[in-house]
């Protein structure tokens, strides 16, 4: 029990300060019943450090990590590099061990970091404001939702088909308890997004319009004119980003009409880490910030008139505003935000446009190769660093057999749309700077057994 | 300590890294190249460590002193932990990974879930909630959808006055009406008021127990039992889970869902603001309307069970509430923290945790008023008021006052249903050392309160910053960095 | 090059101010025939960051790290369980990115660490004073004879046959070239140590006698009577600590009489490194304090009248004294003390003695076990962690052929000994508290395998 | 900013660890078991992090801003060297392990040592040196070790005024008598004297190129021809090679040994004051006398070489300098320097490195005596002296002062041939921003300094402590801790 630090001489002085006989006494008012009068039976007593870290390592152990094999999974989590310095800047105990910043006058780094946190995803992002980040990508999606029907007073959304299937899950979960109409099917193996149907399909009823860009199957298209049909209709156009890193190679959807623009940070920075914590981008236009949930930093002044950074706009917040906040949100993924600007930092702009430069160069060469195996087509003819292989059999086996042979060979549309097996064939494959030569030859190759 | 924002002192054209040859390849972003300048400063790595460092050092962290935030649990954070979860046996896993290559990740969910479900005493756990106020909204969920599969639609959630913001916010977001509970005098909630209230129309209650005025429930049952006779369910806070683990489980108080805030009880760090987790147990009733994804054991296999490969008996389930499997990044260090305890020492962490708030407790209330200290015993915060202090003072003259003392200040003008309320959560982490330093610099703030000591309301004055203008913030946002040449230019 | 921060223009910039040309014109003194007029040739351009990672990572993978298999050496290194709050600290930037404290004011940081360390260092070694730290254990040994040569005007020095032969090296090495006379021979397989011959040995031309506790067959003998003798005859006695684990549980050698003291610090908070960075721990009687080579730090007070710390007594030291200091060195193992310290701050003496317990108590173990192994023979009545068995054939080859099968089964006493074949059946084991009851188990079937 | 030591706050009772349960066994230890108390003070876990958090906080460091020390070359420490080192394929790794299971990490060692070699234009490298001191001892036994195989012995090294104080320490540590070589007035080696004083006697010349004063010694290969005419050996203190790596090869002039300080040229970590490391590189004549233990490759093997393996070749090994085979840990955190930066990156290393010297002695030779300016551009470091000042002002003033501005001072009174030496190495990591603010804030303090500004002698006011009494704590040393109480009782 090492990180207990009283001593039982320590616990006696304090009962008698008390005016306890025991501890027990202190737990008098949990009745009787129900008072527990030793510890919990079948479960192990405390473990040194030693043991403890055994332990989690043999577990550990038992994954094939994605550094261990060629890697090319993405479908809304990506592999970059993150320098070693994020990481051990993030572990300065003054972020890592902090709360919330609610005293500011003691708080001012991070705050600071959130300030220009939320410049860097407007910036990124193509957007007026950013707010100081959210749960996920998946999670700040369904909140955009809910903030066009606040700010449009409608109530049906109409989802892309390229738009994450996980994604679409949660805002179903949501709407099914809110009452939202969610407007989606699953999309089909074309190398042109659904844009044109999407379109199609705005009404005056329309809330707003959900486009994932680059999408699910790793199509890239141009919004402004899904912006503009959008517009027209007095609906908005959310766009969801999964993989940041794009928006060093291609447009921003700010600068192509969209009003919130929300997207999974965690190529930044965050690192893979089995789905969380994750970190949920959110901005949109100045005029709706107020709409906006999730925290917000703004700059002030202190009462010596330095420049400060406070936590602001809390009457939208929970802690204030109880029952009518814009979110029950209360705890953010801050420390994901931080590592998420540390790294963009690093790269600047400069460094985010090789990177996506790189990723782009290294996708392409892997998608020429992998679709000169016999079996396989590719779908796309516009893609970032992923893009969608047609096979000539199941992608759910494939990628379990791949696995077998230590290749992680991307995530198949069976597993993400088991409700659609007609796209069953469809396997997503990622690539990024840390995939090499190598790793796509051996995928290749393999890929090559696999289907022959 | 003035640290230039990356605005300020960065260029785009300056990059802390660098990347090898990037071959020449043909194109397929076709015409929607980003060709304007995204105004992405970058800095030298030897700039950013710079940088990050200084900031941080504007920063009060549990790593520096107390941080006796009540209701937040500022607890040390054990480095085992962070190390643990930077294995890359789990850091470096992907979400999708096929299920045959991350059996010990699923092992760890497994492993942890089966914590949680025996130290409460519940059926089984909802492991993807993202945060506390997450983990609530699960909750309220798997409530609503187990009174629609039996065809029962209510519409009113009771939350008691003393509520965390979260709770009434989380009813609300999925649809709920709010009500609220009053509040006895000894601080505990009006089980005569409650149960005048139940009836057809209420899906739920809410209770935080231990409650937010550091009191335990004693009621607890009585009330659980009201509620399942009204046909309604107990959703319980579990924010201040880490007062009674190893002593009390809330399923044998009839509770239905309780969330766990893993950044508490289970010290996963604060990080400046999350990430949190808050995995919610359920009561049997209401298992079968969990989210999905969950893993289970078969054999010496995890199964990780998702829409693909849900069965007949997780039909019923509301739904996904987040993209991926929950915060696999705090079960790996939350874990480590329950194994480094154990069953006996998790008893012990309550037992501590409540020693050391009633010690607090007790040695200040000659100086300060404890409203309910005649309630008998606090749970693991000690609660106080503003009261008795001199005319003109208030508690945030006390709060800023501690920053001046090298404190974090508790939390302030929490809950709403005491005047000027200050909440003291010193967590079981603490030596008595490190308490008596705390105790004796409330007492000295508190005199001067009381005594009227004007100085003290220009505190803090040994801090990164003096008080800070909120209004000014609120009123006209600046909520992200214009250059101000350019800002002066568009005027 | 991304650690090189200066851009084209920034260059420009700067040879303007200077008035040069070019870069080539600063390096005018160079003479011509000299100056290279480009890179060297036959060596790789910079890589990046992922790069050098997986070239370093795939040259660590190479290895059989200790973690990865029954481990049991020794002799002078030892794997010791490290809290990871240690690792954590010393990567602080404040600290591992300082210099030497020349500046006290601001660092007394590092200075405060160097006052606790060194009182921690006396106080295990049961010595008055030590100093803030040497290279490692080998050349503190050396320092030491030198020290006692300063002390007593003698120059011959008595090593006992059971210091670690690698030191013994060290100090031949030295000797050759300072005039000391050494006397030593190597170890026999006894479980009685050598201290009757060394006292025999002790002449009125004796500086010094060295003797290791424990001794590098694992042997631990009472030192006081070689403390008498050595004083009788106006020589010092010096002791060689390399497993300073050891003295949570067995006598101090400053309670038995030494005068020096010195000592491999790595089994607290270092690690085993493949052999360094190292930790030399040096302490000594309070009288022979001015003879002490290394850095020294000394409690003071500042104009205001605060406490503080200083480096102190420098004029022992070679910036100040040149060629009259007691020492050549400049850099010492700072932040190696640091981990050491902050260690023992988390051990304290409670968790010294605990896990020095546990160390004896799993050797124990261990001993017992693997004498049970047809052809294998315990050589020790008396150890700490530590022992020698005799094993039925020539141990380096058995500990070749155990590494084959995974198992790192101590040190032969051929590979540390190779002038001194007939101990060459010796195997030096070590087990301390990360060695579990399956790693004994499986050396055990190992030996009695490759025995067999 | 008050920490109290470890002894005020600690217990021998409290324990920030522990361990399972330890089974019971007749005791091997006899009657020398350890009955008394040790004095060791523990902190839990918690309290350690926050004492040496706190502490750290008292330091200034390069992660905190630009530490212009002369000499020392304090230049950014990237954080990949970090992680490199702990991989648990080095960090976990035991020096005696058999090398069929340590082939990576006796790959790492040789393949620095290729680089070293390289770069050097030498024909071999003592690795196990474990500092630039330790690296000067190695190669003056080298020297010697090569003198006496040919039966000649000598007895004096010859030394420059402006050397480091190691040079001395060290010729004198391995019995050798020191005896100084002049300089010229432009700052460099008196090429006539050094000739004039040559002899039968003389083993070695220890030149620091570039030397203390910043300048690049012109007549080095004359040198080196002198010397070697002579019998006897050229050393050089490599403390600078930074200045020069990749654009001049000391074995192009002539050397016959040279340490490098890895922490120096490439970035290990200083730490607060080591661990260092000081390989050695040397000319074929010296190569043979090389301490042992030895890398060397067959086919696709590395080789230990050390007692047990030395073959024909290595038998004039001069012996072993250190337990083991070096500093491991630099090793690869210097590799991964190395190949980040590759040939292009390392010459530009010695560019910048100059050109960031040049420009701070040119932005500031109007404020302070520069007193070789005339002598040609500086090469790594810049010199200022003290003249000029007002009366009673020094170069410690202006060092303390610049304490208060947020920078480390530069180093003083060395070399020790300038009166008042103010010695300032930028190193090629600092940013023209960050060179350009240290500029604004020693410009300010030379002009106060000469305008007499009282206040300057009193600074730091903004540090963790003001002026320390070094007189006091070396009159009447107190080295270690003693309980107040014991030590009054004991008056």
């Amino acid at each position: 029990m090492r990180y207990l630090p009283l001593t039982d001489s320590d616990r006696g002085e304090m009962l008698s300060v008390i005016g306890a006989e025991s501890i027990d006494d202190l737990f008098v008012d949990v009745p009787a019943e129900a008072r527990l009068s030793g510890k919990i039976a079948g479960l192990p007593d405390h473990a040194s450090e030693l043991e403890v870290e055994r332990h989690m390592a043999a577990l550990a152990r038992k994954n094939l990590s994605a550094g261990e094999a060629p890697f090319f999974l993405g479908a809304g989590a990506y592999r970059h590099h993150i320098p070693a310095s994020v990481d051990h800047l993030i572990q300065r105990g003054e972020f890592l061990t902090a709360y919330t910043p609610y005293q500011p006058e003691i708080a001012q780094g991070t705050l600071q970091v959130l300030f220009e946190f939320q410049t860097q995803v407007a910036r990124l992002l193509g957007c007026d404001v950013a707010n100081a980040s959210m749960y996920d990508g998946s999670t700040a999606c369904w909140e955009a939702i809910g903030m066009a029907r606040r700010i449009t007073k409608r109530g049906k959304a109409v989802l892309s088909s390229g738009l994450h299937p996980h994604y679409v899950s949660v805002a179903n979960t949501m709407a099914k308890f809110t009452g939202d109409a969610l407007v989606h099917e699953a999309p089909s193996l074309d190398a042109a997004t659904d844009i044109d149907a999407l379109i199609a399909g705005i009404d005056r009823d329309t809330s707003c319009v959900v486009v994932q860009y680059p999408d699910i199957l790793g199509r890239i298209a141009d919004l402004t004119p899904i912006a503009d049909a959008a517009h027209e209709a007095g609906a908005l156009l959310v766009v969801v980003v999964t993989e940041p890193v794009a928006l060093g190679a291609i447009k921003a959807p700010g600068d192509m009409g969209a009003d919130i623009v929300v997207g999974e940070g965690q190529s930044i920075g965050v690192g893979l880490q089995f789905g969380g914590p994750y970190l949920g981008l959110f901005a949109c236009k100045q005029k709706y910030v107020r709409q906006m949930p999730g925290r917000l930093c703004g700059e002030t002044v202190d009462a010596a008139g330095k420049r400060g950074f406070v936590l602001t706009l809390s009457t939208r917040e929970q802690h204030i505003r109880r029952e009518k906040a814009t979110s029950n949100i209360c705890t953010n993924s801050g420390l994901c935000a931080l590592a998420f600007s540390i790294h963009m930092t690093l790269l600047g702009e400069k460094g985010l446009r090789d990177l996506a430069g790189l990723n782009h160069a290294l996708a392409c060469q892997a998608a020429d190769r992998l679709s000169k195996v016999p079996g396989v087509t590719l779908m796309n003819d516009s893609f970032f660093n992923e893009f969608t292989l047609i096979l000539s059999k199941d992608a759910r086996e494939v990628v379990r057999n791949l696995a077998d042979k230590g290749v992680l060979g991307g995530v198949s549309l069976g597993r993400l749309f088991p409700d659609a097996p007609d796209i069953g064939h469809g396997l997503v494959v990622a690539v990024t700077e840390t995939v090499t030569a190598e790793d796509i030859e051996a995928f290749a190759q393999a890929l090559e057994e696999e289907l022959a | 300590l003035e640290e230039a924002l990356i605005f300020e002192i960065g260029s785009t054209g300056t990059t802390g890294v660098d990347f090898g040859e990037i071959p020449p390849v043909a194109s397929r972003i076709g015409n929607l190249a980003r060709t304007d300048s995204i105004g992405l400063p970058g800095l030298s790595e030897q700039e950013t460590v710079r940088h990050y460092t200084r900031l941080s050092r504007q920063n009060y962290a549990i790593d520096l002193g107390l941080f006796p935030l009540g209701s937040c649990t500022m607890k040390h954070n054990p480095r085992l932990n962070e190390k643990v979860a930077r294995m890359p046996g789990f850091a470096d896993l992907h979400p999708l990974a096929p299920q045959s290559t991350v059996q010990g990740a699923l092992a760890v969910i497994h492993e942890l879930a089966q914590w949680l479900v025996t130290l409460t005493g519940m059926h089984s756990v909802a492991m993807s909630p993202k945060a506390g106020a997450h983990g609530e909204l699960c909750g309220l969920l798997a409530i609503r959808a187990a009174l629609e599969a039996r065809g029962d639609a209510r519409s009113v959630v009771l939350v008691p006055e003393s509520a965390h913001g979260t709770n009434p916010a989380t009813a609300a977001f999925c649809g709920y009406k709010v009500e609220d509970i009053p509040a006895t005098p000894d601080g505990r909630v009006d089980l005569e008021a409650l149960k005048g209230r139940l009836g057809p129309d209420v899906a739920a209650v809410m209770i935080t127990n231990p409650n937010t005025c550091g009191l335990f429930e004693r009621e607890m049952k009585t009330i659980s039992d009201a509620v399942h006779a009204a046909g309604a369910f107990v959703y319980c806070d579990g924010a201040n889970f880490n007062a009674i683990v190893g002593r009390v489980r809330p399923g044998d108080l009839g509770v239905d869902a309780m969330h766990i805030n893993l950044h508490k009880t289970f010290s996963t760090p604060h990080g400046g603001g999350g990430p949190g987790s808050g995995p919610v147990v359920l009561s049997q009733a209401l298992t079968p309307f969990a989210p999905l994804p969950f893993v289970e054991r078969k054999g010496d296999q995890f199964v990780l069970v998702e829409e693909e490969t849900a069965e007949q008996h997780h039909r019923s389930t509301f739904g996904r509430m987040v993209a991926f499997h929950g915060q696999m990044g705090m079960f790996t260090r939350a874990l480590a923290y329950i194994l480094s305890h154990g069953a006996d020492g998790l008893r012990q962490v309550a037992s501590d945790a409540v020693l050391n708030a009633n010690y607090i407790l007790r040695s200040l209330d000659d100086v300060l008023d404890a409203p309910f200290g005649a309630s008998g015993p606090c749970m693991h915060e000690a609660l106080f008021s503003d009261k008795g202090l001199a005319e003109g003072f208030t508690t945030l003259d006390i709060a800023k006052g501690l920053i001046d003392e090298g404190f974090h200040p508790m939390t302030m003008y929490f809950p709403l249903v005491v005047h000027g309320a200050m909440l003291v959560e010193p967590t079981e982490t603490e030596s008595k050392a490190a308490l008596d330093q705390f105790i004796m610099a409330l007492r000295s703030l508190a005199e001067r309160a009381k005594a009227g000591d004007e100085a003290l309301k220009g505190a803090p004055y040994h801090a990164p910053r003096r008080r800070l203008d909120e209004t000014l913030a609120a009123r006209k946002p600046v909520l992200t960095w214009a250059d101000p040449a350019l800002a002066q230019a568009a005027e």
